[in-house]
């Protein structure tokens, strides 16, 4: 590619032009190449961290979960293909009717601040994913919400976790850093605000690196855990190979300089980047020096256009049937990224595990003629002078809100949807605001308020059982405001039934019923990039969603 | 009727009395100053729509509403209006800053870590303006160069702050490397947001020195200066730049507020720490807190940069030493 | 000896002075004498190099104690020029009292030739800058030089002035219309100074407009009109039998028969003041009565002169009378109905009766209105085409032509504008005008032209005049009675010629400065 | 008109240039203008309206002769989305001078004529929000009033509010002290009249100069706001939001955000050229 040829010869000419501003006496620390086994610097985007996300148990935001891995270990690890592996749990069995789990625990884990981890510690910590003014926003609905009955510790090192009924993601869950154990020593000491504001005293868990220093907005800088020794067996190194002394984790919130700072050398991996800066990268894969890309494809619900079935405009299946044929998701899709990614066909991303539809791929793309018949068949059958379909003097409008960030890719996807559905005398407008604003709008206190047509959103999740969350209509994320009892009668099954190749068939039922009825239209699935310089990082692992991991890195600092 | 050379003999320098008078008459204003822009900042919060306990939670939260009640009553969002209004008040003249709600940890921790930066850079843009603004105005006195001089300016007053700051960035930091993008040493980081800010400064201080020293060129005391044989420039180093300097020194305190405002440009393209940032994220996200201790700083800011502009013109201008209140 | 013949000086398209011959030797000083346009100003400047920016200069010889400044037939550059400047030929400006820098302490502003030539090292300058300042007579030269030109008098300042043209011991001086901005005290010890230096071997050049003021200094004269040399000789020969026209005309200026007015007991009194008296607060706190106990009454067809050094409170009484201020105490009455009591509201309806003109016309007239439109706001409403000619008759009635009327006072000369002013007073009908100091912006022919109007206008149209000035010689030829005013006070009062001969000391030293 | 004839044009003396030379020196920035404000009315002469409608197939082009300066994000031609910008970006600009112009105008005399109260009042407000970061006010209004052309216009005109007032206040206060204005209330011309006639007109032409010289800064904080997200909503066609949209993509696709950046550049240039101009002409005429 052009571009990077001449960026390489620049960069030739610019190191020599870095070393007269050295010589210039530009005060400056020493070139972030540490010593073999040093220092890796890892850029993030940061989102939200800083305000208040830094307690897993109380957290919902990925962003969370992918830097608090480092410090928090999990009963659990999920392999790639779905197996589960011990970690902090040596072994464990699941009763009968499928209610009690009981975990046998390893003996010689300690936490950062030197207190024993044991059963009690462990119940210690589902007491406060459950307690109120954790407010859980993720870690207690994964844990079953009201299905679980309680922690207890049946012995010294035996952990007892009781449902009140039968919980299949329950051990997938278990796995995640949301249910992270934090010692119990901070838990009893720190406050409920300083766990979420985070910092050095009050993140403390079990995990590989200690969290030593912490600027919101700016760094986290975790430092190598010396006494760890209970890695799960998949991503444990021989103590013979030199491990990273320290990660530092830097918030840098303009993507061009996140990207920037990784070709200038000054950080070795990246995340949160564009999907078109991903193109370049895969384009010139095969040029020494330049920068790998693991793109994975996130499990769950790919990103997604939620319809308001509470709303007039939605209400009448036939609109709804006709906005999905109306707009030409195939084109705006390869419009956008290229060959990066196809669009996606179900309510489930293709790669979530023994659930994923493959039949419905193909079906129901762009018909704009079908969808004008639909409209008119709808009533929808005058026009007013900018060319709208009106019906009793109302035009035929859709009022589509997000929340900010909202990234390039996206707002393309919604420009190519508007002309589209102009084209049939649809009008779509979109709108995407701050986060409190669009809170305020989406629920208060006693309730959703819904106040749009139309959301979008994408969920990562390692089981189909998200679902529930969004289409069952006691769903705590059904924003369609769906209330169908015999699909709710599926979502339920398929939670209670444990045999993969039963809940996939179940599953299957649902995502047919989704693009029957049009509760949410699928656009692509969504991806986890992570950038980095092969030359320079080795043993970077990533996790079931696509998360690195950087239990096993060594960084040899290449200059 | 009044005659243009009043005769004023022997009129001492600023008497004591005159000069706390005029301190006191500055520090009540100051007072007042400070008061109606933490009123203006508390109207602006309340009337902002969202909910701050929606602030907290985030987008999506699945927080039942006993946790939201509980956030209210911890955070005192649940007393009167107007009580709140009074603590907001009341809560700094003590020192207590409260807590942010976003980063649930205190206002003061936030400001001290990101005030330097921000002043850093502020004091750096000002200075290279500054400098700017007298090397263009003082050696383009006359002929072509000052043509030029005079077609640039308007250029550097349009460019648009944040154009700017990422045309430079994506030249000099991302193409050339020159300048990292992020890290690198303190010299390093300052440069590229400096000129960002130094540059739409120094084009409206360099426009107003101009028309200071052609306006001083006029006065009688200019051509008695070069009828004993001082050249153009000579002209400019030992009469004239002193009397364009004044009015130029007011021009760049008012300035000030605004670089603090371009700061927040500057910060998010150069991933710079400092309180730009911290301002944008505290009024989108209605954190009364923050932006509470934000407005007092600015106020606070905005009356030393006039305590200082005055002195400066007291200095430059003895006349405005001499008693009475230059209205 | 300066030599400089053939000098033209040309703007873009026009020739502004047309082949002048100008010598100044040592100890001799020369006049270039001529109205306001006539090129002096230019003339001078070109010596010295330092013209306005698109203006060029071209002298066929111009040599300076025989060394060649420029070559023969091109232009004289400020550059060819800057070695002259300062330290062979000096140069005091118009307004010698704003001439210092007012930012920088008086030593400076002296020594700065010394300095700018490399005559002396700082401390040697400003040793002998406070010698200069003690040479030309100042009172503690050490504490003056420490001084801002601001904290000295006006009087001082000139004298800075000349100390700093005679620092570096230049050959000549140059004068640029050195006395019209003065009051008497100070043009007289001007004069005297200069008329020292010429005779200590200094070569002086003097432009003026005024040629009783170049008589008392210059040897010989060169009378200028329209940029050329009209007639030239020694001082006493073209002042007794001036052969050109404009040199008559000059010389007829500087004598003006009287012009006072028929002084009849039995007209009504038009306006009076009893114990007017006015305490104002200084900026520093203090008060101080700038009028106090002043009592005058001016009957209608007769003329009120009212004289005092400045800072005598001139100025102020004329506020009080016109309303302007309200005094402390005392009241004003005018046509014996009360004046000063009345509220602002009421008066406003009688304000047309009693109207003032002022020194600057420039400052009373808006700039941006036509002279036409500022006269008609005098005049009370009236249908349109009435009002245009009301306007016509008062831009006659003053002598100006009608077609004067659309032009904006920027455009008008200093005489012209004085006359619309004075028209616009006209226009309300006044029974009483009160003029504060009105000709000593003008040159003097001009101020002899409005002299004669104030007078014509009080003769036929029985107007009361009040005229406020310093020049007590000017107030001789047309005021019937006198007042003369020191500190806010009444010192004399009564017929003119009275009070000249009772002679009491304030009057003699103001008479003595006139002549 | 060549740079160079530009430069020997401005560098004439006012004083002595005859008109035809002065009018020469601000030809170009009237070009620009007369360009700007036709394409501001009639876009549909300079470029067609079928040329914005987004197009999967053409993303983030290069300038080319196809698209003279290149596609944006959404695949619409950039020069067209510049062209039918030009409207709205203005009437920001026009609409934020027009506002405050006035209200610096009536407030200023009010400080100006009015009681002393009054006066030292005003001066409070202005110092109150000049205390503020001109942005930081912008950005409180728009944060209340939400996004769109409207509390855009309404943030940036009390953000820059604060130097019509100062201007406003001190020109009646400086005209108010004339001696033409004494000597009309000495000829008995009523208080009102005298406001209208004389103080009004020499209040008001500082004013409409500062009017002109302050367009450039209304649209460019107009931009900061879009840029920083709390502008207009993105899509909508303007310079502002144009160079908000492609701020990521300037390390490949520079041209999104630099061809709207040169495009207000010009304009703004222009603008101000103009307003010296007038500045000058009009303190000629009061010399």
């Amino acid at each position: 590619m052009q571009r990077s040829a001449t960026r390489r010869s620049l960069r030739t000419t610019a190191a020599a032009i870095a070393t007269t501003a050295l010589l210039l006496g530009a005060a400056g620390c020493a070139p972030d190449q540490a010593a073999p086994g040093g220092e890796l610097v890892w850029v993030i985007e940061g989102g939200n961290l800083a305000n208040g996300h830094m307690d897993p148990h109380s957290s919902q935001l990925d962003v969370s979960a992918y830097t608090l891995r480092n410090v928090y270990d999990s009963l659990v690890f999920l392999n790639a293909d779905g197996t589960f592996e011990p970690w902090l749990a040596t072994e464990w069995a699941v009763s009968e009717d499928q209610r009690t789990y009981t975990f046998q625990l390893r003996q010689d884990v300690t936490f950062h601040d030197g207190t024993r981890f044991d059963a009690a510690a462990a119940v210690r910590n589902f007491e406060h994913i459950f307690a109120p003014e954790t407010a859980s926003a993720q870690a207690a609905s994964s844990l079953g919400g009201e299905r679980f009955a309680g922690a207890e510790a049946t012995g010294e090192f035996e952990l007892t976790l009781r449902l009140k009924d039968p919980f299949g993601p329950l051990l997938t869950n278990l796995s995640t850093a949301f249910v992270g154990f934090i010692s119990p020593k901070v838990l009893d000491s720190a406050s409920q605000d300083a766990l979420r504001a985070g910092g050095p005293e009050v993140t403390v868990g079990t995990g590989p690196f200690k969290l030593t220093e912490y600027v919101p907005n700016q760094r986290l800088v975790f430092d190598r855990n010396e006494a760890y020794a209970w890695a799960p067996a998949s991503l444990a190194q021989p103590n013979s190979v030199r491990l990273l002394d320290r990660l530092v984790v830097r918030i840098v919130p303009e993507e061009s300089a996140r990207y920037g700072a990784l070709t200038s050398g000054q950080a070795q991996v990246a995340t949160d980047v564009s999907q078109f800066t991903v193109d370049q990268l895969m384009a010139q894969a095969d040029q020494p020096q330049s920068i790998a890309v693991n793109v994975s494809k996130s499990p769950g619900m790919p990103y997604s256009a939620i319809l308001n079935w509470g709303r007039d405009v939605f209400a009448d299946e036939r609109v709804r049937d006709a906005f999905r044929l109306g707009i030409n998701v195939e084109e705006a899709v390869f419009g956008v990224y290229r060959t990066g990614r196809q669009r996606a066909w179900s309510a489930l991303s293709p790669s979530t595990p023994n659930a994923y539809d493959a039949s419905l791929e193909g079906k129901y793309g762009y018909d704009p003629a079908r969808a004008e018949a639909l409209l008119d068949e709808a009533g929808w059958t005058e026009r007013d002078a900018d060319g709208y379909r009106v019906k009793n003097g109302k035009r035929l409008t859709a009022e589509w809100l997000s929340w900010l960030p909202f990234d390039d890719e996206k707002r393309a996807l919604v420009n190519f949807f508007i002309a589209d559905l102009k084209e049939i005398g649809f009008e779509l407008r979109h709108e995407a605001v701050e986060g409190g604003e669009y809170q305020a709008r989406y629920a208060d206190g006693n309730g959703m308020i819904l106040d749009f047509d139309i959301t979008d959103w994408g969920f990562a999740s390692l089981d189909a059982d998200i679902l529930r969350n969004h289409l069952h209509s006691k769903g705590r994320q059904n924003a369609s405001q769906v209330a169908d009892p015999a699909l709710d009668a599926l979502l339920g099954q398929a939670a209670t039934l444990s045999a993969p190749e039963e809940r996939a068939t179940i599953y299957r039922q649902i995502q047919q019923w989704n693009a029957e009825h049009v509760a949410y239209v699928p656009i692509v699935p969504s991806t986890f990039e992570v950038l980095q310089i092969p030359s320079g990082v080795l043993g970077l692992q990533y996790d079931a969603y696509g998360w690195p991991l950087f239990h096993g890195v060594q960084y040899h600092g290449v200059g | 009727m009044t005659r243009t050379t009043a005769q004023r003999v022997g009129s001492r320098f600023l008497r004591p009395g005159a000069l706390w008078r005029a301190l006191g008459r500055r520090i009540s204003a100051a007072a007042l100053v400070l008061w109606g822009a933490a009123s203006l900042a508390f109207l602006v919060l309340a009337a902002v729509p969202g909910d701050p306990v929606d602030i907290m939670l985030g987008p999506h939260s699945t927080a039942s509403p006993e946790a939201r009640a509980d956030i209210r009553e911890r955070w005192g969002l649940n007393l009167p209006l107007w009580q709140q209004y009074l603590l907001a008040l009341w809560r700094p003249l003590t020192g207590d800053f409260g807590i942010s709600y976003q980063q649930q940890r205190p206002v003061t921790a936030i400001l001290a870590e990101q005030l330097p930066h921000t002043l850093l850079l502020a004091v750096v843009a000002m200075a290279l303006a500054i400098a700017i603004a007298v090397g263009a105005a003082a050696f383009t006195r006359r002929g072509i160069f000052r043509s030029i001089v005079q077609l640039l300016e308007p250029v550097a007053v349009a460019a648009p702050t944040f154009w700017l700051a990422l045309t430079l960035a994506s030249v000099f930091s991302y193409g050339l490397g020159w300048f990292p993008a992020i890290g690198g040493n303190p010299v390093q980081q300052l440069v590229l947001p400096a000129i960002a800010l130094a540059v739409p400064l120094a084009g409206t201080l360099g426009q107003l020195l101009r028309d200071g020293l052609d306006e001083a060129d006029r006065q009688p005391f200019a051509e008695t200066a070069r009828a004993r044989g001082l050249g153009t420039v000579g002209l400019v180093w030992r009469h004239t730049l002193r009397h364009a300097a004044s009015g130029t020194v007011t021009m760049a305190g008012t300035l000030f507020g605004w670089l603090l405002g371009g700061a927040v440009l500057v910060e998010s393209v150069f991933a710079r720490p400092g309180l730009g940032r911290v301002a944008l994220d505290a009024i989108m996200g209605r954190d009364l807190q923050v932006v509470m201790a934000l407005v007092l700083f600015a106020g606070v800011v905005f009356v030393i940069i006039t305590l200082v502009v005055d002195a400066l013109v007291a200095f430059l201008d003895p006349r405005t030493r001499r008693g009475g209140d230059r209205a | 000896m300066i030599r400089l013949q053939g000098l033209t000086v040309r703007a873009r398209n026009r020739v502004l002075v047309d082949d002048i011959s100008v010598e100044v030797a040592p100890g001799e000083c020369v006049a270039l004498i001529g109205p306001s346009g006539a090129g002096k100003s230019l003339t001078a400047r070109s010596i010295l190099g330092l013209l306005p920016e698109g203006i060029t200069a071209v002298a066929q010889e111009f040599t300076v104690d025989g060394e060649p400044v420029v070559q023969p037939a091109s232009r004289v550059s400020e550059g060819a020029t800057r070695h002259l400047r300062g330290q062979v030929i000096s140069f005091i400006p118009q307004e010698a009292q704003s001439a210092l820098d007012p930012l920088r302490r008086v030593g400076d502003e002296v020594a700065e030739p010394l300095r700018i030539h490399g005559l002396a090292s700082r401390g040697e300058a400003r040793d002998r800058a406070v010698a200069a300042l003690a040479e030309v007579g100042l009172d503690e030269p050490a504490l003056r030089a420490r001084q801002y030109p601001e904290q000295i008098s006006g009087g001082q300042r000139q004298r800075a002035v000349l100390a700093s043209a005679q620092i570096a011991a230049p050959g000549y001086l140059v004068a640029d219309e050195p006395t019209t901005a003065l009051d008497p005290m100070l043009r007289a010890d001007l004069i005297a100074a200069l008329r020292a230096r010429v005779e200590a071997g200094l070569g002086v050049l003097l432009i003026s407009h005024d040629l009783a003021t170049a008589a008392r200094i210059a040897d010989r004269v060169i009378v200028l009109a329209d940029g050329r040399v009209v007639e030239t000789g020694p001082i006493r020969t073209v002042l007794e039998a001036p052969q050109h026209p404009v040199t008559r005309a000059l010389a007829a200026a500087a004598t003006g028969e009287p012009l006072t007015g028929s002084r009849n007991e039995s007209a009504p009194v038009v306006l009076e003041a009893r114990d007017l008296t006015l305490h104002r607060t200084m900026p520093d706190g203090t008060t101080r009565a700038t009028v106090s106990d002043v009592s005058l009454a001016v009957r209608a067809g007769s003329t009120l002169g009212i004289v005092g050094a400045s800072g005598a409170g001139k100025s102020s009484v004329a506020r009080l009378l016109l309303a302007l201020e309200t005094p402390t105490r005392g009241e004003v009455e005018l046509a014996g109905e009360p004046w000063s009591r009345l509220a602002e509201r009421e008066r406003r309806g009688q304000r047309h009766r009693i109207q003032a003109i002022a020194q600057d016309p420039l400052a009373v007239l808006n700039p941006r209105w036509t002279a036409a439109r500022s006269i008609a706001e005098g005049l009370p409403a009236m249908p349109r085409m009435q009002r245009a000619a009301a306007v016509d008759a008062l831009l006659t009635r003053v002598g100006l032509d009608a077609s004067l009327g659309q032009r904006r006072p920027g455009a008008l000369s200093g005489g012209q504008r004085q006359r619309v002013a004075i028209a616009r007073a006209l226009a309300a009908s006044p029974q009483v005008l009160i003029a504060d100091e009105p000709i000593a912006a003008l040159d003097p022919p001009a101020q002899d032209a409005i002299l004669r109007l104030l007078a014509e206008l009080r003769d036929r149209d029985g107007l009361a005049l009040v005229m406020i000035s310093h020049d007590i010689a000017a107030l001789r030829r047309i005021a019937d009675d006198l007042l003369v005013l020191d500190q806010g006070r009444v010192v004399a009062a009564g017929p003119a010629e009275a009070v000249v001969a009772a002679a009491d000391p304030v009057t003699r030293a103001l008479l003595q400065v006139a002549h | 008109m060549s740079l160079i004839t530009a430069l020997q044009a401005g560098q004439q003396r006012a004083s002595a240039a005859s008109t035809w030379r002065r009018l020469l020196a601000v030809a170009p920035a009237v070009l620009i203008l007369i360009l700007v404000v036709f394409a501001a009315f009639f876009p549909g002469l300079f470029a067609e309206e079928a040329n914005l409608r987004p197009n999967p197939g053409a993303v983030a082009l290069p300038p080319s002769a196809e698209h003279w300066l290149g596609t944006d994000l959404s695949g619409r031609d950039i020069y067209t989305r510049i062209v039918f910008g030009t409207g709205l970006t203005l009437s920001v600009g026009i609409r934020v001078v027009l506002v405050a112009g006035l209200i610096g105008l009536v407030v200023g005399l009010l400080a100006g004529l009015g009681p002393r109260w009054l006066d030292a009042a005003i001066t409070r407000v202005t110092e109150v929000l000049l205390a503020f970061p001109e942005l930081l006010i912008a950005l409180a209004v728009v944060a209340i009033l939400g996004r769109g052309p409207e509390s855009v216009v309404i943030g940036v005109t009390t953000a820059l509010l604060p130097a019509y007032l100062r201007q406003g206040r001190v020109y009646s206060v400086l005209a108010r002290s004339t001696g033409f204005v004494e000597a009309a209330k000495v000829l008995g011309v009523p208080r009102r009249r005298i406001a209208v006639r004389h103080i009004m007109p020499s209040v008001a032409r500082p004013l409409l100069v500062l009017m002109i010289l302050g367009f450039g800064s209304a649209v460019t904080t107009a931009a900061g706001l879009t840029f920083l997200g709390l502008g207009m909503e993105s899509g909508v066609d303007e310079w502002g939001v144009m160079m908000q949209e492609g701020r990521n993509r300037l390390g490949d696709a520079w041209w999104i955000t630099s061809m709207a950046g040169f495009a207000l550049l010009i304009t703004v240039v222009a603008v101000s050229w103009l307003g010296r101009w007038v500045a000058r002409t009009v303190q000629r005429g009061e010399r």
